[in-house]
């Protein structure tokens, strides 16, 4: 709670902070104030407590997700520099807008109710279409911007109609109650049956647009594309961080086992099944590196949904801490990821593979930052990424989703053709015309990607520390 | 019959509003899916929206539960606030455009 | 003389004498390999062959002083299981008599080689190579179990090899090396799967053991059978049997030294020397004795017929060896285990000497192999002239010479199994006597047929050559004695009775097929019709090619058919081109191209395509429309609906 | 605690190779391999052969799931460990003869890899064996793609993903294989993956059967066997010289280990349904890559058929489940790890001198180089099996133990004694005999470093092949339990 508090508070500060519009200045601030948040996120660490009457709950559940969420936005903010420095007039406005997302994004990995999981992706969202166009006077920007609106929209309208017959069927917005009341049906419930389940998966469906869950998922590559590649970054980890965290709280608390799983359990699976093939075969044929990492962010759902799938009915235990651990180390591999190919398409005009040429033997700290995040988006031991898919996949296993994991496992074999072409571009690859400059890269950026790449490390090798907190 | 709730409002049927609402979402969806132009697709899903409300205080009612009429008023806070950022998208796209027909959005595919 | 076969206590002298025996030319070859071109030729000469004579030293001191058969543990070689391979050596009558024959003869090839390869560059290295074969063949002989043998036995190969190609400048030379290494894998296979199946068989390899095993066995059992058969493929490589003979002839690419070593006195006797060593397992298969003895006596005859129309001199010793061979086999055939090893014996003698005496002729001719470019030399090389037709007389089996005892105890041996085999086995006595007269008008009488230059330079060899063809000629013409015929009385074969122990289980397994029991008139008789059938040959041959002055027709003049059938060797070596060269080379490449290239590459590269193409599939529905998109997503959730409805 | 020290201390020299640049990194680099062969003699001299786990070391790792960084050695991993550790320094010693970039880099992957490799030989717990198996595999693939030939980034991709998609299987598998065990000792979770877990697992024969081709999957990719082996001669073709006598050398023996490690015991009657399948594949591998190798006119591509040939009695042995066809493939390992380093090293020589690999470009190089021609000829005839070098023990233990499993297996299995001598015979004559080619006019003979090189490698070929109790001895313990572990069930 101190965190939402925090943000909001400092996020309207910021805006008065505009007439500064020295990066220089914004920046480490930011920084700073990300930092403290993140601290004093962890003090609520053990605790249970509740807000709103009850709408909000922070527990460890919340607060490991809410770290989540801030350290990348941490690691993410020195890359908005070069963007930022282009003479961007208002700047602190797009931190505001990040700060209010971030508030967002706690939100939904927090709520009780469904007002505040409504809220949570609203705040979020909204804050992203204005995001994804911000590039104003490009437009790619401006497409990305509008479709990632009209559809983004359009699904809030069916998760609310969702939210709107589940209320009909149960009568009440409380995640406990909900259960409660499908668990112990009302007289006269039995009529209401088709409603309850409707609602379910429209709200699901409407979830499953969030996370870019196939079928859901066009928007997915066009919008990633067009964002700038800062934001694009945002959307691709702290929403699907976010999101993730809500559906599963979802899942568990409103829609548990016992009544449900018949409901919504096969059309999960089957998003799921859908999901990682076209994630992953998608981002084969892909030439752009950014469009590439959209499908890859597609296929992440994938596995993600698996963790859903393999699901225990409790925000712990295999299933929770699967996603708790799957979305700290794809997060953190992504952000480096976007945030390489941010300093690349900057400098050198060009978002395909080949524009990463003899990158590391221009930049070999970079080439290696981007090096370990694709071996850890491909989930190769060493990474943080084999062990996130490792839990997702043990969870599965556990549960008898012997055949999914199978899927899922061809599938990371497909993925490990589209990870290993940027490598093979910087490695391999001789430099041309364009390709043989030094890419600027800053301190903070340096020390981000050193850091992005040290933790993916640890979390390949000691995933003790993270693994089985919740 | 729920003692709670005024009669005048149980004199139509609670399916009638179901219907109507799930019928006013279908229009909203099938507009959403037939328009081109930005501008009128987002007026239907605000078309949606406005089921969703008619839908939930119709339920609020007939549970004598307030929540449901709360929520309606965030889902109108919210959707001004949509209206807001869109609106603003759709002229940035007319300024750059000269048109708000969302087939000609076609850069990014594939 | 020692009647058990039962290996005593232990050896009676320290472990390093016998240690020395190989390691003194293991020794020779390392200096000499180490020092290469440090050394001057005759110097490295000396130290081979003073290596050799140490080793011939100590083997004459161990034959005299021989008391009982005994095994010398040097150490544990490969252990695994019940699989105790001991590196460990066996006394007994028959090493010590192939002791004696390799370091003997090889000491006077060694003697020879100084002068015959005093002007080649590589002297040195021919030496090393030398007392490295050496080494192998005492390893052979040593050994007290069958991978020890197994180890001489590779050893060898792989010295031929290397001597083979010594001139490895030459490709054809290199080529004969490669397929003398080749051919002898092949046998080499079927030795070493008899070796496993003596494994399992008797769950030890070590010679005592199986053999003493083996003594409590029935005749014919089907298992031993298979052993002996597999040994026996063994021995036909090795021993350049039918059909694995033909990397013999082409051996002769090496240095003539190297022939006379390798592939007339020692390595090819290595096959007979296993099935001896083995006798009791050969014993106990009767099926397998008559393959061998079919094998040998058809060897025997199909190479002397080849030898008819050679014109190499070196190739017509080549197929003379090959056939002796043969005969060797026919005796072991029909269980004449001794007689086997007492024609190993003379022949090594005429043999080696004949190669040499072949060498001293190319030597003088410098290096001129075609008999059709010789004739006349007796006049020139004296010495050589003498010593090889002494051998000639020896090999075509006139009494009193070795060749006669030996083939005609053969031919006793063939004569009371099978009258067919010894029919065959008298036809190539004949035919022997016949081409090696052939050899020695066409090289020795008549005119010179050479170049100016060749006969200006006819010489007589050295003495370093000329003096080993002495000692093994009075060994050709005496070596007879030591193994005297039945009818002169049982005491006078020596060396039958020598050998004797070796064969105590055999005769035990199997007394009625072992051992002679002709009566003296039948004895007799064969020894006439044998004398017969080789003066005869010689006879013709004189008529021939020194009456008649016949010369063997130049290359590009026709034949008759079954001349140049002949000539061309039966056409083997392009048989088995056809039948497994060139398979092997077409499927080298066909599995290359087509397999790997064609089917398994393209599987796997089918996956990566597959999953790209599906990429791109996904691409056409991915159109940058809006309206397609939301049309899919609302398609998708009026599936999500439909799928669930019945649950609703 | 040794055997920690073994796995971290290649790593941390790694690290420490970041300070030195270019040249200056090889005498360190070096140092560090050296100090690491003597951790592993002085592990070798302190080992007890009557023993079977020792150095072992135990750490919760992940404590949540059961899982444990649990090293330790029997004679079996010893002898690898022996193996890698004696071969890393000669590999890097052959890596200063070249020019390249980055060369601390290229060195600090070595070392990197060699923890790895390491780790794969001396893990007692199933994730981290895999952990190790992909540690090992992500500097080779660097190692190869970047200093490699014209093709590299294709046929490194090949190589990977081939990899890959083999260890996911096994991944796959020893998940499934997790899931079936008993709480962790200390009680923290309901399943663990400690080697002996997996060794008392109760599987029903049918579940074995699956499982057995997961597992199956990695090492069959690996080592590898017939049919799935089409990244190896491509990979070992394109791969710079070092960085093929790692993966031929070292990498490959991964897989016969995991093999006699963690499959044969694990599913042992899934071992046994698909024994002769595996036989027969292995089988078919020998005759294949030998005659394949009959034609090839590139020398390291040569090589590369011939290991899958080797490689092919290697599996052959390990499944015929004799105790003589283990403990041949364990000697056979070492073996076949200094003889294909030997050979890709003067293959690698002949190319830097001559600038070609092609065997038609060669020719006569003996007259020029008798020292070359001495030492490729003793590895050549290891290679071929001949009686006291290091390949004959090997070879006649593995064709006895495939033998005693059936005997016509181990009478085509003994093709390759044949087929061996004819595709290296062929290439020995083309290359060191013969007439001189123009490409060898100026060759030059061994230089002192590089003989120095070969010389451990041949005093190795003879070591093994005149003494090779001193091995077989180490591993014995280890093969007689492996097969107990296989006969219990």
């Amino acid at each position: 709670m101190n965190s939402i508090i925090l943000l909001s508070v400092l996020g309207l500060g910021n805006l008065f902070l505009g007439f500064r519009r020295s990066n220089r200045l914004l920046l480490p601030v930011m920084m700073l104030i990300l930092g403290g948040i993140l601290t004093v996120n962890f003090l609520d660490w053990g605790s249970t407590q509740s807000f709103f009457n009850g709408m909000l709950t922070i527990d460890n559940f919340s607060v490991a997700f809410t770290g989540i969420v801030l350290l990348t936005a941490l690691v993410l903010i020195p890359f908005s520099q070069k963007y930022v420095l282009d003479g961007e007039a208002n700047l602190a406005e797009y931190y505001s807008l990040l700060l209010f997302s971030l508030v967002g994004a706690i939100m939904l990995v927090s709520y009780n109710h469904l007002l505040m999981l409504f809220l949570g992706i609203e705040i979020l969202s909204v804050a992203m279409y204005v995001l994804a166009g911000s590039d104003k006077r490009n437009l790619r920007s401006n497409e990305a911007a509008l479709k990632y609106f009209l559809m983004g929209a359009f699904f809030t309208g069916i998760l609310l109609f969702g939210m709107a017959l589940l209320y009909g069927a149960t009568g009440t917005f409380v995640l406990s109650e909900i259960s409660f009341a499908v668990q112990n049906p009302a007289p006269g419930f039995e009529s209401l049956k088709p409603m309850l389940y409707i609602g379910m998966l429209l709200m699901l469906i409407g979830i499953g647009f969030k996370v870019s869950a196939a079928p859901f998922h066009f928007w997915t590559p066009d919008v990633y594309e067009g964002t700038p590649t800062f934001f694009a970054a945002f959307m691709s980890t702290i929403v699907k961080t976010a999101g993730f965290a809500a559906f599963l709280k979802l899942l568990v608390q409103a829609f548990p086992a016992a009544n449900a799983q018949g409901i919504w359990l096969p059309t999960l699976t089957a998003m799921c099944v859908l999901t990682l093939l076209i994630g992953n075969v998608g981002a084969v044929a892909q030439t752009s590196i950014k469009r590439m990492l959209a499908y890859s962010s597609i296929s992440h759902a994938g596995y993600l949904l698996i963790a859903l799938v393999a699901y225990n009915g409790q925000l712990e235990g295999a299933s929770a801490n699967g996603i708790l651990f799957y979305s700290l180390a794809y997060s953190v591999a992504t952000v480096a990821a976007f945030g390489v190919v941010k300093l690349v398409a900057d400098a050198r005009q060009r978002e395909d593979y080949n524009g990463l040429n003899g990158l590391a033997k221009t930049n070999p700290l970079l080439a290696f930052s981007l090096t370990v995040s694709m071996l850890s988006l491909a989930g190769i031991p060493l990474t943080g990424g084999f062990f996130g898919k490792f839990f997702v996949f043990s969870a599965a296993v556990e549960n008898g989703y012997i055949g999914l994991v199978v899927f899922a496992v061809v599938m990371s074999m497909v993925s490990i053709y589209y990870y290993l072409r940027p490598i093979i571009a910087m490695y391999m690859r001789d430099t041309d015309a364009t390709t043989n400059e030094v890419v600027p890269v800053t301190t903070f950026q340096a020390g981000a990607l050193l850091l992005l790449a040290a933790l993916t490390v640890l979390l390949g090798v000691l995933p003790g520390l993270v693994a089985g907190v919740l | 019959m729920n003692p709670n709730i005024p009669e005048v409002i149980q004199t139509v049927p609670l399916q009638y509003y179901v219907f109507f609402a799930a019928a006013l979402f279908s229009i909203g969806v099938l507009g959403v899916l037939t328009r081109r132009n930005a501008i009128i697709i987002f007026m239907c899903v605000e078309l949606m929206l406005n089921a969703v409300n008619v839908l939930l205080t119709a339920f609020s009612a007939y549970r004598a539960d307030p929540n449901g009429q709360i929520f309606v008023f965030f889902i109108m806070a919210v959707a001004a606030a949509e209206v807001a950022v869109g609106l603003a998208i759709i002229v940035m796209i007319y300024r750059n455009l000269q048109n708000t027909d969302v087939n000609l959005l076609n850069r990014l595919k594939f | 003389m020692q009647e058990t076969v039962i290996p005593a206590a232990g050896a009676p002298y320290s472990t390093f004498l016998y240690v020395l025996i190989p390691l003194l030319p293991f020794l020779g070859f390392l200096i000499n390999g180490l020092l290469n071109r440090k050394l001057s030729g005759t110097v490295a000469g000396a130290i081979s062959s003073l290596a050799v004579l140490g080793s011939f030293a100590i083997s004459v001191f161990l034959f005299l002083n021989f008391q009982y058969q005994y095994t010398v543990t040097l150490f544990d070689w490969i252990s695994v299981g019940s699989m105790q391979i001991p590196f460990s050596y066996q006394i007994d009558q028959l090493s010590l008599i192939m002791l004696l024959l390799v370091t003997g003869v090889g000491f006077l090839i060694h003697v020879y080689s100084i002068g015959y390869m005093h002007h080649d560059e590589n002297v040195g290295k021919f030496f090393s190579f030398l007392n490295l074969f050496v080494f192998s063949m005492l390893v052979l002989v040593l050994g007290a179990n069958f991978v020890i043998l197994f180890i001489g036995w590779e050893g060898v190969g792989l010295c031929s090899y290397l001597l083979i190609g010594f001139w490895n400048k030459n490709t054809a030379y290199n080529n004969a090396a490669k397929k003398a290494f080749i051919i002898n894998r092949v046998g080499d296979l079927g030795f070493l799967l008899g070796i496993f199946l003596i494994y399992l068989t008797f769950d030890s390899i070590q010679y005592a053991e199986v053999f003493q095993k083996a003594s409590t066995l029935q005749i014919g059992t089907g298992v031993v059978t298979a052993i002996t058969l597999l040994l026996f493929v063994g021995a036909t490589g090795k021993s350049a049997q039918l059909p694995l003979y033909t990397w013999l002839p082409d051996a002769m690419a090496g240095p003539t030294p190297v022939s006379a070593l390798i592939h007339a006195a020692t390595m090819v006797t290595a096959g007979i020397y296993m099935i001896l060593r083995a006798n009791v397992l050969f014993t106990l298969a009767p099926d397998t004795l008559e393959v061998i003895a079919i094998i040998g006596a058809a060897t025997a005859l199909f190479a002397a017929t080849i030898g008819l129309a050679q014109n190499d001199i070196k190739k017509v010793l080549a197929y003379s060896t090959v056939s002796q061979l043969g005969y060797m086999f026919l005796a072991l055939g029909v269980m004449g285990y001794s007689t086997s090893l007492f024609h190993v014996l003379t022949h090594a003698f005429f043999k080696a000497l004949m190669f040499l005496g072949a060498g001293s002729v190319i030597h003088a001719m410098s290096n001129e192999q075609d008999m059709r470019r010789m004739g006349g030399l007796r006049k020139s090389l004296p010495i050589t002239f003498i010593t090889f037709f002494v051998g000639c007389l020896a090999i075509a089996g006139i009494p009193p010479f070795s060749g006669f005892f030996s083939k005609d105890e053969i031919l006793l041996h063939a004569f009371e199994h099978s009258k067919v085999l010894y029919a065959v086995g008298l036809f190539t006595a004949f035919l022997t006597a016949f081409y090696m007269f052939r050899l020695l008008f066409l090289t020795f009488f008549g005119e010179f047929r050479g170049t100016e230059e060749q006969k200006h330079h006819l010489h007589e060899s050295p003495a370093s050559m000329t003096l080993p063809l002495i000692v093994l000629a009075i060994l050709a013409a005496v070596g007879g004695f030591m193994n005297a015929p039945f009818f002169l009385g049982e005491e006078n074969a020596y060396l039958a009775n020598y050998l004797a122990p070796l064969f105590t289980y055999s005769k035990q397994l199997n007394p009625a097929a072992f051992g002679v029991h002709a009566d003296h008139a039948t004895e007799l008789m064969l020894i006439g019709l044998s004398v017969g059938a080789g003066v005869l040959g010689i006879i013709l041959a004189y008529v021939q090619y020194v009456s008649r002055g016949v010369r063997p027709v130049e290359d590009g003049e026709s034949r008759g058919l079954l001349e140049n059938l002949i000539y061309h060797k039966y056409y083997i070596d392009e048989l088995y081109n056809a039948l497994f060269v060139r398979p092997i080379m077409w499927l080298s490449r066909g599995l290359f191209r087509y397999v790997e290239n064609g089917i398994i590459d393209p599987i796997v590269n089918g996956f990566g395509r597959l999953t790209m193409g599906g990429g791109q599939l996904l691409r056409y529905v991915q159109t940058g429309s809006v309206e397609t998109y939301l049309i899919l997503m609302v398609v998708g959730i009026v599936l999500v609906m439909a799928l669930n409805f019945g649950k609703f | 605690m040794l055997t920690v020290l073994l796995l971290l201390w290649p790593v941390a020299a790694a690290l420490l190779l970041h300070f030195f640049k270019g040249r200056a990194a090889r005498v360190p680099a070096l140092g560090a391999a050296l100090v690491e062969f003597a951790l592993a003699a002085y592990a070798a001299l302190t080992f007890n052969a009557n023993n079977s786990g020792q150095f072992s070391f135990n750490l919760n790792w992940i404590p949540s799931a059961g899982i444990h960084f649990a090293v330790g050695m029997d004679g079996l991993s010893l002898l690898l460990v022996l193996l890698t550790a004696v071969l890393v320094p000669v590999i890097l010693l052959s890596a200063f003869r070249r020019n390249f970039e980055n060369e601390s880099v290229f060195y600090a992957l070595v070392l990197f890899m060699q923890t790895g490799l390491i780790g794969v030989f001396t893990a007692q717990d199933a994730f981290l064996f895999y952990f190790m198996w992909e540690v090992a595999l992500i500097p080779i693939y660097f190692l190869a793609g970047v200093w490699g030939g014209v093709n590299r980034a294709r046929v490194t991709f090949k190589f990977f993903l081939y990899t890959i998609i083999g260890s996911l299987f096994m991944l796959a598998g020893f998940v499934y294989l997790y899931f079936q065990t008993g709480p962790s000792a200390d009680g923290l979770s309901a399943h663990n993956s400690a080697l002996a877990s997996f060794y008392a697992l109760n599987l029903t024969a049918d579940t074995q059967m699956w499982v057995f081709w997961l597992i199956f999957a990695a090492f069959a990719v690996k080592m590898p066997i017939f049919p799935f082996h089409t990244w190896q001669p491509d990979t070992y073709t394109e791969a710079p010289a070092p960085a093929t006598m790692l993966l031929s050398g070292i990498m490959l023996k991964m897989g016969i280990y995991g093999c006699m490690r963690w499959l044969l015991p694990v599913v042992p009657m899934g071992v046994d349904y698909w024994q002769n399948l595996v036989l027969i594949l292995a089988i078919i591998g020998i005759i294949y890559g030998a005659i394949i190798a009959i034609r090839q006119q590139d020398v390291k591509r040569l090589i590369a058929y011939s290991s899958l040939s080797h490689v092919g009695l290697m599996i052959a042995g390990v499944f015929s489940l004799t105790q003589m066809g283990l403990q041949g493939a364990s000697i056979q390992m070492l073996a076949h790890g200094v003889n294909v380093v030997g050979m890709f090293f003067i293959a690698d020589a002949i190319e830097r001198r001559t600038g070609t690999r092609n065997i038609a470009d060669l020719g006569g190089l003996t007259r020029k180089a008798p020292v070359l021609t001495v030492c490729f000829l003793v590895l050549l005839l290891g290679t071929v099996a001949l009686p006291l070098t290091n390949g004959f023990v090997g070879e006649f233990l593995l064709l006895a133990g495939v033998y005693q499993f059936n005997h016509w297996m181990g009478a085509v299995a003994g093709v390759t004694i044949i087929l061996g001598a004819v595709y290296l015979l062929r290439m020995f004559q083309r290359v060191m005999l013969g007439p001189d080619s123009s490409f060898t006019e100026t060759f030059t003979d061994l230089t002192g470093s590089e003989l120095a090189l070969l010389v451990p490698l041949i005093v190795l070929v003879f070591w093994i092949g005149l003494f090779p109790n001193t091995f077989l001895h180490l591993s014995e313990g280890s093969v007689m339990n492996i097969l107990n572990e296989v006969v219990k069930r």
